[in-house]
């Protein structure tokens, strides 16, 4: 029972990372109607913008506000200019390999430009153990899931409460209609990507002193947040945190239980379930009536 | 031939860019150094990379282009996985082809061609097996393994070496490489009950793993071979790496004039510390260097065979880093170490002696923080 | 404020698809406070005259006026500023979002306080669409969701309408109550730009007729006299003109 | 279009045919694995060009043609057997892995397809008395074809090219037939098409086989020319990588493949010269070609070929408008 | 306008009913279509025509009752299975394949009638209905756009593509949600004629059935043999046109004064 409680614990530790760096996909994909490639690549290049200002002298704090605001520039306004109004109107196909060429391009420009190695990254929370019932868990664990939670709720409510929100998700249905109500489809757009690079931003904040920070840290995030969205909902936040939580706790009893070798075919099979019989991902909306 | 060519054929991208690119940098540190002093044989090196993207396919392609390019000899690829592929190419345009991978079976095929950089899987896992079982005298051990054909040859290995021996391997627990979440694993080794732990995997995992294994409080013993105590897993796993125990092959904290030069050059150079596969690129050319010059002239064939019973010592060549001897197969012995990580510093508590008699110790800076080699 | 100015006036107007060139130096007028009805045969470009005029197809040549200003290049936000509110043909709605979002995303520049206090106002005029108001958009039928749309642009209080086709998948009743709010608003002001191939009732409540093919002018009349004119009548309503319906609709 | 189309064909065909003679190993080795591709992105343009079914996992058949290959040769099985009972397989799982297209769409089919690619390779890495799990399956050989040895890398080249030209043949033949119209259909609106009597589930299953037979001859192809595999080159990014190239070269054109690998296979080898930056400068070379061309490389002359019928459908109706304008 | 008798019906629904949450969407309805018969269905906006078309063609599963086609139970035959029993369909919002020209898209609409789906691999390129997608395209006066792709068209224009791919395939039994809407009276008369004449073509054997779903008074009158009706997914009336245009409650429920 014990081990079993640590290791649901630790899972859901690890399943709040993926969480985090879910978010983002379900964001883009209510907000925009795009799914993002280079989601991980966008998680892994404010982690080194945060170690640059670090090295630079800057404290944490500092360095991630700086962080955001260069983020919000880049991987929000720039790659919004740059990649997403020219490609909108095409649909999800060049969208979803332009970014796949976004993440090659942003991995191997770190490699070659920067470093090839992995470094450390500080965190956010003290190296600090709690034992209940001889479970270890670590502050930052706790930390990230707490952090992981409010943020998932906060995007949430935006989305759904805000009038903002619901504009945004208005662009994505049906972006003529949208432009034709006033809407400032292009501002919708860039407040989209503007909030995924915040959310980027935390979760390089919150992942990578576990991770690490290497130039191709993102394609493994990346894989398992893409898991963790679908499973969850790809129209829901929540469901980030819930798919997110389900494969990290998955994971972890399928490589105790059943086969380390085999512990990713657990969360695969646990997919493949939930699409048979619930299409839509576990917290996900019904898709519109076609007829 | 004008210059000596020489293709370096690394994974710069991919799963094992990290250890690529330390191979190159110490390959390219190497050539910039002897041809600063004349080259071999009066003729300079010159040296084209190129990146296998991890993928044995393009490495085997690779390597026909530096073929059809007409090099003297190929360096790399460093991936076990690729070497094995692409060492038939070299093979069959008769080139010298040395090699990171530490997989046993790249010199079981009676290639002539081939040529470690660092120990077989087969000459290291028995002498940790020897640790493990005579030293440590552990009775039950667990295997936490990469489960890729480097971590996987050496769940091999060791197991055979351990055979013998009275120690019994009790969990063998397969990790992915890139893995994040290490408490399956460390749960599994725990409930094995076993006496100690054996960790094979790369570094960003090797550290995970060693934090895990703290937060769950392990108090037994851990033991590695080579990547466990790199100066890149303390550096990652902070105080939870101390304690670790490893058989390093290569490894810049040995107290050695030869290696401490080349780690203050590859410092200077590159801006950061070199792994072990850099000093496996940098002493791989100076090991052709000592065959090119003991043959006397740029033949292939000639300098292939010389290699077959190559011995260097650092005497001549502190190039080489280490006295080392080539066999019949390709294979290299020379001294090893046994270390431990203490205070988050690498800390030598043992020198293996190397098992070919032809190879003489390595003679230790008198005054250093590291312990004296014990014989 | 003089009920008969022009409110709306295309000048020569060159617009199309890329490089589909649909309109042919269009001209026309339509006077504030009346109902101008668009006619022309399926592809004559009626559609084309009012995306181009609430500004989602810019003009090759020519101009646009609306109150004697250019509006040619205006963006959708600051037509609606300006009071233009347009409902176009087809489904228009968020599926997804429910019909009460849906409404207050129409009122998304007026704010949400004049949205809300103006919403009961317009769903007491489609009671069908009343009884929805928490289903998603895309659970409505056609007809509830085409008055859901013309809902929603009501809220604006809009100076201009600009509707294409309200009378697609409505029912008669429904059809006749429109119409006549169509026409109550225009005595009230506002100026109306349909498009209608439901051309005899849409002739009854208009002020002026439009007809198009090809995308040129090829007639413009008092609605009045339109209804009354017998070989109109068989040219527009009697199907008697194939020649022609099949030239004009390239 | 036609004429453009043919031009290309031309061309290739003799720069194909003619060129190869005056290159050394590694071009050979570069052009035949191209072709590999080529093949197998040809069945993937099927998949998710013409039937627009979005399948991330295209690159586990090519695994799986791959190690049918290998494993009945180190039996000791002819090459010749293996390769169309790889297609075989292939055929049969491609229409399993139909199964959840019927269900869901879009992202949704993308991630079941990616789910799959996982589930076979790590069948691939962890079966290891099957498949040599991590090692690898090693020294397959090359055949030899009606007596005539293909062992040498010219020979091979031309046995691929052989291949791929046959394959291409057949394909044309399919799509020119109604198949490719109700592919077409499927892809555009499956709604209408179940009602107007196409049998969506069918042919939703039959381009998922189709697709996967011809990823499987591609690896068994590919197998005994880099005669190694181990379970990396199929992995979920390989997949993605056949992806980029179908989308690349023009998702639904014929020839759309033949550039898309090109890009993908070519293009990185090309760019080596910018040392260590030269992937970066091949991810920024596909983000720039999807805004240049969102629709793919072969959308070019589709462009043209657009602007000017608009112009002359322009005319038309200019002319129109005036006869209607003298009366 | 005559009335069938004394034939099997060609349609026969029983007590259909399909609920949404609360909302009744359908509510048990009942009615036949004789050989030849144009049936017409009217009812104010959601009142569950679309509804009832959709569970009867095997798009939506009815929560209760029971269709019959030419006496075969087929309740739960998908959209496939009914178009090859003959069955064809519009639907209410445009449904056309876009990317196609409008000659391929008629073409794809009848191409899979002919012989089977092997030999369907080897057949010419147009399955050899060229030439009747020619004429249904002149009929429908979509010449000068035949070549375009489907997705470009006008509105109308692509209302009248849909139509003419129902008519495709010859079907004995066709189901048109709002084949007017949007399309120009001209036109509207056209199609009416168009109707009438398959209606009564005698190539196809038999006579074929329309149940056809439309707003435009004039048009179901004119065209219709029988109405049905419906009001809150209930049966209110099914007569002649002269007798729903006589029927107090219809005037009052949907046509209005
Ligand atoms: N997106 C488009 N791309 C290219 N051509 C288009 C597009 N939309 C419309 N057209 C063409 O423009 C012409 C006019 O279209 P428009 O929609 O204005 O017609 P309309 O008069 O509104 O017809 P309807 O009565 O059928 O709605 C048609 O010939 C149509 O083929
Ligand atoms: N998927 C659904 N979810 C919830 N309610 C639905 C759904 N589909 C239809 N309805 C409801 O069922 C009722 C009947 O709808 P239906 O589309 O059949 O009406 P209709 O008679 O075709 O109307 P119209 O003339 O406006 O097209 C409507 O009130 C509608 O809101
Ligand atoms: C990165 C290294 C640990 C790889 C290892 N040299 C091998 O044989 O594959
Ligand atoms: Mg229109
Ligand atoms: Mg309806």
């Amino acid at each position: 029972m014990t081990d079993f409680l640590q290791l649901l614990f630790s899972g859901m530790a690890t399943g709040a990372i993926y969480a985090l760096a879910a978010l983002g996909f379900t964001l883009l994909w209510q907000a925009s109607g795009t799914i993002n490639f280079a989601q991980g690549e966008f998680v892994m290049l404010p982690a080194f913008m945060m170690l640059g200002f670090l090295s630079m002298g800057a404290p944490l704090a500092v360095s991630f506000v700086l962080t955001v605001v260069l983020a919000v520039f880049l991987l929000g306004w720039v790659f919004k200019r740059g990649l997403v109004d020219p490609l909108f109107k095409y649909g999800m196909m060049p969208i979803v390999v332009a970014t796949i060429g976004l993440s090659i391009a942003m991995r191997n420009g770190l490699r070659a430009g920067y470093s090839a190695e992995a470094h450390p990254f500080p965190s956010l929370f003290a190296d600090k153990l709690f034992n209940i019932a001889s479970v270890t868990i670590t502050l930052a664990d706790v930390g990230t899931f707490a952090l992981a939670l409010v943020l998932v709720f906060a995007t949430q409510a935006f989305m759904t409460k805000t009038v903002t929100g619901r504009a945004m998700q208005a662009v994505a249905q049906n972006t003529e209609s949208a432009s034709v109500l006033g809407i400032n489809v292009p501002r919708m757009i860039f407040y989209a990507f503007a909030i995924n690079a915040v959310l980027a931003v935390a979760a390089a904040l919150l992942v990578t002193p576990t991770y690490l920070a290497k130039f191709d840290m993102g394609e493994s995030l990346g894989n398992k947040a893409f898991f963790a969205a679908i499973i969850g909902g790809f129209n829901n936040s929540r469901g980030a945190l819930l798919g997110g939580l389900i494969v990290g706790v998955a994971e972890n009893l399928a490589a105790a239980y059943i086969s380390p070798a085999y512990k990713d075919a657990v969360a695969l099979v646990i997919f493949m379930v939930v699409i048979l019989f619930k299409p839509q991902g576990l917290l996900g909306k019904k898709e519109e009536r076609k007829v | 031939q004008e210059v000596i060519k020489i293709a370096n054929i690394v994974e710069l991208s991919g799963g094992g860019a990290t250890a690529g690119t330390n191979f190159k940098n110490g390959v390219e540190l190497a050539v910039k150094e002897i041809n600063a002093a004349g080259g071999i044989l009066g003729k300079k090196i010159q040296t084209t990379t190129s990146d296998t993207q991890s993928n044995p396919g393009v490495a085997k392609g690779l390597t026909q282009k530096a073929v059809d390019d007409d090099v003297f000899a190929i360096f790399g690829p460093v991936f076990s996985g690729s070497i094995m592929v692409s060492m038939a190419e070299s093979r069959k345009a008769e080139i010298p082809n040395f090699t990171g991978g530490e997989a046993a079976s790249i010199t079981m095929q009676g290639n002539p061609y081939v040529f470690r950089t660092s120990f077989t899987q087969a000459t290291a896992m028995p002498k940790v097996a020897r640790y493990i079982s005579d030293q440590a005298k552990l009775k039950t051990l667990a295997i936490v393994f990469v489960n890729n054909d480097f971590g996987k040859g050496g769940l091999d290995m060791i197991k055979k070496a351990l055979d013998k021996s009275s120690t019994k391997v009790v969990a063998e627990i397969s990790t992915d490489s890139g893995q994040v979440d290490f408490s399956a694993a460390v749960l599994k080794a725990k409930q094995s009950g076993a006496d100690g732990v054996f960790v094979y995997s790369n570094e960003e995992e090797s550290a995970r793993l060693l934090r895990e294994l703290r937060k769950q409080g392990w108090n037994k013993p851990i033991i590695g071979e080579t990547t466990l105590t790199g100066q890149k897993v303390i550096d990652l796993a902070g105080e939870a790496a101390n304690g670790a125990v490893a058989h390093v092959g290569l490894t810049v904290d040995a107290p050695l004039p030869a290696i401490r030069a080349f780690r203050a050059k590859f410092e200077r150079d590159y801006k950061y510390v070199s792994d072990h596969n850099g000093m496996k690129g940098y002493s791989g050319i100076y090991a052709l260097k000592a065959a090119i010059e003991k043959v006397g002239k740029l033949d292939r064939k000639a300098v292939a065979n010389a290699l077959h019973s190559l011995v260097v010592t650092t005497d001549k060549e502190p190039g080489i880093l280490m006295n080392v001897a080539f066999d019949q197969n390709g294979d290299l012995d020379r001294e090893s170490f046994l270390v431990e990580v203490k205070d988050g510093q690498q800390v030598v508590v043992a020198t293996l002696p190397p098992l070919n008699p032809l190879v003489t110790a390595n003679k230790p800076i008198a005054a250093g923080k590291s312990a004296p080699a014990k014989k | 404020m003089n009920t008969q100015d022009t409110c709306i006036e295309f000048k020569d107007v060159v617009a199309g698809y890329k490089d589909f060139m649909i309109l042919n130096n269009l001209s026309f007028k339509a006077k504030r406070g009346t109902i101008t009805l668009l006619l022309g045969p399926n592809g004559a470009g009626k559609s084309t005259v009012l995306k181009a005029l609430f500004g989602l197809l810019k003009p090759r040549q020519g101009d646009i006026l609306l109150d004697g200003v250019s509006v040619a290049g205006a963006t959708q936000k600051q037509l609606l500023a300006q009071g233009i509110a347009f409902v176009p043909q087809g489904r228009n709605l968020f599926g997804q979002l429910s019909v009460f979002e849906n409404l207050e995303l129409g009122g998304i520049t007026l704010g949400m306080k004049t949205t809300h206090e103006r919403i009961p106002e317009v769903l007491e005029f489609f009671p069908r669409v009343k009884e929805r108001m928490h289903s998603a958009a895309s659970a409505l039928s056609g007809g509830e969701q085409k008055q859901l749309e013309i809902g929603r642009a009501l809220l604006l209080r809009p100076k201009v309408i600009l509707i294409d086709e309200p009378s697609i998948g409505l029912s008669p009743m429904v059809v006749a109550d429109v119409f006549k709010l169509l026409r109550r608003l225009a005595d009230q002001g506002t100026t109306v730009l349909m498009v209608e191939q439901n051309v005899k009732s849409a002739l009854k409540i208009s002020d002026e007729a439009i007809a198009l093919e090809s995308g040129r002018l090829v007639l413009q009349k008092p609605a009045s006299e339109l209804l009354a004119d017998p070989n109109i009548e068989r040219l527009f309503l009697g199907g008697a003109h194939q020649s022609n319906a099949q030239a004009s609709t390239v | 279009m036609k004429k453009f189309t043919l031009f290309l064909i031309a061309t290739c065909a003799v720069l194909l045919l003619a060129a190869p003679p005056f290159l050394k190993n590694y071009g050979l080795y570069l052009l035949s694995y191209w072709l590999v591709f080529v093949i197998a992105t040809m069945g993937l343009n099927l998949t998710v060009g013409y039937a627009g079914q979005k399948s991330l996992g295209h690159a586990a058949f090519f695994g799986i043609g791959a190690y049918t290959v290998a494993i009945m040769m180190k039996a000791g099985i002819s090459f010749w057997v293996g390769l169309p009972t790889a297609a075989l397989i292939c055929f049969f799982v491609g229409i399993a892995l139909g199964f959840p297209a019927l269900r869901v769409q879009t992202i949704y089919l993308a991630f079941a397809t990616l789910g799959f690619n996982t589930a076979v390779w790590l069948v691939m890495r962890n079966e290891e008395w099957l498949t040599g799990g991590t090692f690898g399956i090693n020294g397959i050989a090359r055949p030899s074809l009606a007596g005539f040895s293909l062992e040498g890398n010219l020979a091979y080249y031309y046995f691929v090219l052989g291949t791929a030209v046959l394959l291409a043949a057949l394909q044309w033949g399919l799509l020119r037939s109604p198949w490719g119209k109700a592919f077409t259909a499927l892809r555009d609106n499956p709604i209408r098409a179940e009602s107007l009597g196409i049998n969506t589930r069918s042919y939703t299953l039959l381009s998922f086989a189709l697709g996967a037979v011809y990823a499987g001859v591609a690896g068994a192809l590919f197998a005994s020319l880099v005669q190694f595999i181990e379970p990396a080159p199929f992995t979920v990014g390989a997949s993605i990588m056949m992806y980029l190239m179908v989308v690349v070269g023009g998702p639904g054109y014929f020839l759309g493949p033949l550039l898309g690998s090109a890009v993908g296979v070519i293009l990185p080898e090309w760019l080596r010269f910018a040392q260590a930056w030269y992937l970066f400068v091949f991810g920024a070379a596909v983000v720039l070609l999807m805004i240049w061309l969102p629709d793919g490389l072969l959308s070019i002359p589709d462009r043209i070929k657009a602007k000017r019928q608009a112009r002359e459908a322009s005319a038309a109706r200019a002319a129109a408008a005036n006869t209607l304008g003298a009366k | 306008m005559s009335h069938p008798t004394e034939q099997q019906p060609v349609l026969k629904v029983s007590n259909i009913k399909k609920a949404y949450g609360a909302i009744q969407a359908v509510g048990g309805v009942s009615f036949e279509v004789m050989p030849g018969e144009i049936f017409g269905v009217i009812g104010p906006n959601g009142s569950g025509k679309t509804t009832l078309f959709n569970s009867m063609l095997g798009q939506i599963t009815p929560d209760a009752g029971q269709i019959e086609l030419n006496g075969k139970d087929v309740t739960h035959a998908g959209p496939l299975e009914l178009n090859r029993l003959g069955v064809g369909r519009t639907f209410q919002t445009l449904q056309v394949f876009g990317k196609m020209t409008v000659r391929d898209n008629l073409i794809v609409a009848a191409q899979e009638h002919q012989g089977s789906m092997l030999s369907r691999m080897f057949a010419p390129s147009d399955s050899g209905l060229g030439a009747k997608a020619d004429a249904l395209i002149d009929q429908f006066r979509i010449r000068h756009v035949a070549d375009k792709k489907a997705g470009e068209l006008s509105y109308g224009q692509q209302k009248l593509v849909d139509i003419a791919m129902a008519f495709m395939s010859e079907p004995d039994l066709v189901l048109l949600d709002e084949p007017c809407a949007g399309v120009n009276p001209s036109l509207v008369g056209g199609i009416s004629t168009l109707l009438k004449e398959l209606n009564r073509n005698p190539k196809f054997g038999k006579q074929s059935s329309f149940v056809v779903i439309e707003h435009n008074m004039d048009f179901v009158m004119d065209l219709c043999h029988r109405i049905m009706v419906m009001v809150e997914g209930q049966v209110l009336a099914i007569g002649t046109p002269e007798e729903i245009r006589g029927n107090k409650q219809v005037l009052d429920a949907y046509l209005g004064s």
